[in-house]
């Protein structure tokens, strides 16, 4: 993530990074180690605790001429800032009449897997995707977070990038140079004839997990990886499902409302013929999540599971 | 409730500040803009032409043409639900002002925002809030910019006392006096909170001034209808910020004529609480005061036709504009201009 | 909406009432009117702008013994008291592995149609639907406000009710005596053999109108009320489309993730063989509400629109 | 960063009050009570066996056990993250706590809260929330049940200095002094807001302290190492309380010996600024001022054996207990018991 942060930093020195703890100590997770030494306490700042005087001073930043990164340590606090973020982040351009551009980035650490319990480990994407005026980006791979951040922090738009945490540990390929990606563009990491699972974030690499174990079991899956809920690649999403005629969707957040209730509603409105059968949400139940770590495995939706699932639907 | 002189204030504006006539005659004209185009919103409602709600800020517009008069061009502008006054004082000219209040598609906004957003960029006027306390925030991050690109911009940011309760207010001014940010935050205190008394929710009496000291400042307490006090108080709190010092919080004692909204006929005020206050009125006593310093009233005059000229061409330029296309429903939620969320 | 909020400080003397110019004033909508007269300051009581504090209060309060009614003037401003919601209220029972009951209620003016502009008028029952650990209530009629808010007071769980801001002026009758409704239960309001319409709150009118228009023109409607989006009467919905074969929705939120994306999964998972065609939602445009008349009217579900996607939708 | 002396506190703690000699035993085995069981929390984190996060309380255990001792069974406690030695000051055995680090069935939450939500209402300790701020006006909402109910109940909630500059901070203050609520705010100040020097992020020097004349408050600064005068103040201003005459807030002077949480050893801060801290340890301290005035150290050693046994009891108990049935995962979301939202 600091390499992200740092080719963005360099790449454009309009861009500012605030948050707290994120300069002197390098970010509670470690994830943004060096960025003060390299770029200087004027471009990359640590901030009280006042996530709304964070994200004001973001918008506002935005408003005059910078691109500010602002993080929110975990996206459980994005709650004690919603209303810079959904009522004046998001809204702003469209009620001046488009007077107003808000080019900036939050960052936060979503999701569980960590143990950390109720406050600190849900998956809020649903919630920033529910809001007209944001972008939202959940990457899966290191790679992606490379490069979807730098087409977050390039975009016009404000974007919310959600990093899962239970991924933090993970290790991936990311090849050097400058990566910029595409934002609205999923990515099929599977081809399958069978079924099409659709998951997001940590639950991509689980999927991926569970398609192997279905093709044991022969039923053969195609993965998508959404990457981003705004804007959507609802093509992607349903061609797929034209061609395998059904739809899974694996997600990290409680059962309701969660992105894959709009996907199965957009497949169940725009390609209904193309289905041969029920549409399956596979989530979270509609809890906060549990400390323990029998209850939070348990509780968040596992490759076993999805393996289960399927076989049990297509069966 | 105290009454102005509990509070220090004298029972009219004191007009102890001295400054040139061609200003003088400025805030003065300022002043009347704003009185005269509040009124006729007000008309225009009963006719029910404006639609909405609407926050009018007669009585409270001394603070506003102070500060506009006092501010650099490319200093900035935010306000509340209650902008119409600050938006005239940056000089946006009043007709896409009331084209936006009778939801024209010649409005500021093309019809999109409303009373309670007015927003000029072009003016630097950032926009007129209407979740309250949001906005401090915001300011903050246009002053860090300002400090950051070095370009002596000043961030000036109104609200009212009942903002000084929530939380946005206390996060604002702690990040802003710690990073020494050039911002102006004014607190116009009309003593009303909606239709409570801020006194019997606040912990403090005067709630800016009394609570500077909490954020390392110090407390600058000012009769909100004395345009000559209020222009020297914005001087000052500018040239603070532009020198590098950081942030003033400004409390401006203020009062305002009618109700809290349109809805409301704020029939909750006692007589002579009415009374106290509207012969301090802002307008009227500041006449007086140029007139009992030898400003000849033919000028005053002039400056009264040329407002009302204004005005009846902005009313009926607004009236005569077409609703917008409702096609701008789909607009502008991106960048991009569009409203798409998918491929 | 006084008269139910007075019902239930006169049934129960742990019932108190809190919020903005709620006592004096008898709230900004004229709803609270005559409750601090018969009450008194100490259980109908005046707030700071400071909605963190109000619903904090109202949280630790119903903790400790009282019945809570908790006024957030506008629903836009959950935001700035989202954290006290979403993060607290919602989650201390399930972590504190029950200890904590948290019996309140936040009552609340939500959606559009007054013309107050993009931060005044959102519908967001989504937001909190989103939410584990939240009940849901939004009422469509005056009797149902009544008797669902009587519902909601009285249940251990906390609930958010939202009340349609566009109904306020509206009339209808509520008979005389004490009127206590149950939460889950949705209402079939119109009986029709060709599709199930489900609406909400504001939506309701509109979808019982376009129903009579459809009937003109040979579509005979289901239309249902869905009344508490939590706990949801997923019964009275499924049965419906197993009878009709169709499925549209009606929602005044903005299009993504809306209540209408879950009764569609729902209906896609586990009634999919009932269904004849493609489920179809009509929601306001994923964008933020504008002012005027003329847009503010355009956006929202009109009973013309869902009459023309139900008629183009039937083909 | 401030040394103590600049603070005005002394090298070591005072301990000017006097408490009879119950009490002080009482006070001391409290504060050893805390320090034993976060010390083996610690251990048993080394050895993996406490999962997620933990903040411990190592060096600030003064604070919570003068409360726990000058409180009235029935008052309230609420606490953050930070919670462990609130916990325990409150009465709750060691063994449900330590299950609860281990994630155990036998834990106070089941398993389902984890460190930083330890809560036993049964103990009148009302929870230990994560999210900073927040519980501020939580804590208020249970003084104002009390206030209506005439119980004579006061609510006491602990924080951090970082805690000082969020919103919710100020909403929490400015409520509770209009309403005058039986609550004392107790901000710990360590110094650190995690890993950032308070005075960074700061517009006072002292974060509670010199901010409570922003809600009509007297400032109460006091040696949060001094286990006596902490335990004077708390008397003090819970007496305030019930008394009617409305909240305090009180700044306790203080720093954790070890990192803000589990994945932080701590290595931002001076070797000096942690000798002259640790020279301050409360219990050391408290111990030689005991020794001193005259207590037999035998029974001091009473103490230190007896909580030793406790401790190994309890661990033990914790370790051989089985971890959660998954079926609790769809328990308690609601008050019937169970997660079903529809029918
Ligand atoms: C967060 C929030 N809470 C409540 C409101 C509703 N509201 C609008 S204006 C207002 C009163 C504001 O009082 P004050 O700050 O004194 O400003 P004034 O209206 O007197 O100019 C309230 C409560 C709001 N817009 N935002
Ligand atoms: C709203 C919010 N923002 C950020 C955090 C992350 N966080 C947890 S503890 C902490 C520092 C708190 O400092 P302080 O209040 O001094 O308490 P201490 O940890 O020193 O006891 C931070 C920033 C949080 N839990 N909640
Ligand atoms: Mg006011
Ligand atoms: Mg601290």
């Amino acid at each position: 993530m600091a390499r992200g942060i740092a080719q963005e930093l360099e790449h454009d020195d309009r861009v500012v990074f605030l948050g707290e703890d994120v300069a002197s100590a390098g970010g509670v997770f470690k994830s943004t180690v060096g960025l003060l030494d390299r770029f200087g306490p004027r471009r990359v700042r640590d901030t009280p605790i006042s996530e709304q005087a964070i994200l004001g001073a973001a918008m506002g930043a935005a408003m005059t001429g910078l691109r500010p990164i602002a993080e929110i340590m975990f996206s459980d606090f994005l709650a004690v800032c919603w209303d810079i973020v959904a009522n004046e982040i998001a809204k702003t351009r469209y009620m001046t009449g488009g007077q107003v551009s808000l080019p900036l980035v939050i960052r936060t650490a979503n999701g569980g897997g960590l143990r950390f319990g109720a406050q600190h480990s849900q998956a809020v994407e649903n919630w920033a995707m529910a809001v007209p005026g944001l972008k939202v980006v959940a990457p899966a791979t290191p790679r992606d977070v490379v490069g979807l951040f730098a087409a977050a922090v390039r975009d016009p738009d404000p974007v919310i990038f959600f990093e899962a945490k239970g991924l933090y540990p993970g290790k991936g390929e990311v090849p050097d140079g400058e990566i910029v990606d595409e934002l609205g563009t999923a990515r099929v990491l599977r081809n399958g004839r069978d079924c099409t699972i659709v998951a997001l974030a940590a639950m991509v690499p689980r999927a991926l997990e569970a398609a192997e174990t279905l093709a044991g079991l022969g039923i053969d899956a195609t993965v998508v990886d959404v990457r981003s809920l705004v804007p959507l690649d609802t093509r992607t999403i349903l061609e797929s499902v034209a061609a395998t005629g059904r739809l899974f969707t694996v997600e990290e957040n409680p059962r309701l409302v969660g992105w894959g209730a709009e996907v199965v509603s957009i497949v169940a409105e725009e390609a209904w013929s193309e289905l041969s059968g029920p549409a399956v949400r596979i989530t979270t139940p509609h809890v906060p999540l549990p400390s323990a770590d029998a209850l939070e495995d348990h509780a968040r939706p596992s490759a076993a599971r999805i393996v289960e699932t399927v076989r049990k639907t297509l069966g | 409730m105290p009454t102005p002189t509990d509070l220090g204030l004298p029972e009219t504006p004191a007009f102890a500040s001295r400054v040139d006539d061609e200003l003088a005659l400025r805030l003065y004209r300022s002043m009347l803009r704003m009185r005269r185009l509040e009124k006729r919103a007000y008309d225009l409602f009963l006719q029910n032409l404006v639609k909405g709600t609407s926050h009018l800020a007669l009585g409270q517009e001394a603070i506003a043409a102070a500060f506009g008069e006092a501010m650099r061009a490319d200093d900035w502008t935010f306000a509340t639900y209650r902008g119409h006054a600050h938006t005239l004082a940056r000089s946006v000219p009043m007709e896409p002002v009331m084209a936006e209040l009778l939801g024209r598609s010649t409005g500021l906004l093309s019809g999109k925002g409303g009373s309670m957003h007015l927003t000029s960029v072009e003016h630097h006027m950032m926009g007129s809030y209407a979740i309250v306390g949001a906005h401090l925030t915001v300011a903050n991050g246009a002053a860090w910019s300002a400090q950051l690109r070095g370009t002596d911009q000043v961030a000036v940011c109104f609200f009212g006392d009942g903002t000084t309760n929530i939380g946005a207010f206390h996060e604002a001014l702690n990040l802003a006096a710690t990073w020494r940010l050039p911002v102006v935050f004014v607190c116009e205190n009309n003593f009303w909170m909606e239709y409570t008394p801020i006194d019997t929710v606040t912990a403090v009496p005067r709630p800016a001034a009394d609570r500077s000291a909490a954020y390392g400042l110090e407390p600058v307490f000012v009769d909100g209808n004395d345009v000559l006090a209020m222009y020297d108080a914005a001087s000052a709190a500018l040239a603070r910020a532009r020198s590098g010092d950081g942030p003033t919080l400004v409390e401006a004692a203020t009062y305002r004529h009618g109700g809290h909204s349109r809805a409301d006929p704020g029939k909750y005020r006692a007589e002579d609480e009415i009374r106290a206050w509207l012969a301090r009125d802002p307008i009227d006593t500041y006449r007086g005061h140029l007139v009992a310093t030898g400003v000849d009233e033919a000028r005053l005059k002039e400056i009264d036709d040329d407002v009302a000229r204004e005005l009846d061409e902005a009313t009926e330029a607004a009236k005569a504009a077409p609703p917008p296309d409702v096609d701008l429903v789909e607009r502008d939620v991106w960048a991009d201009g569009g409203a798409s969320w998918r491929n």
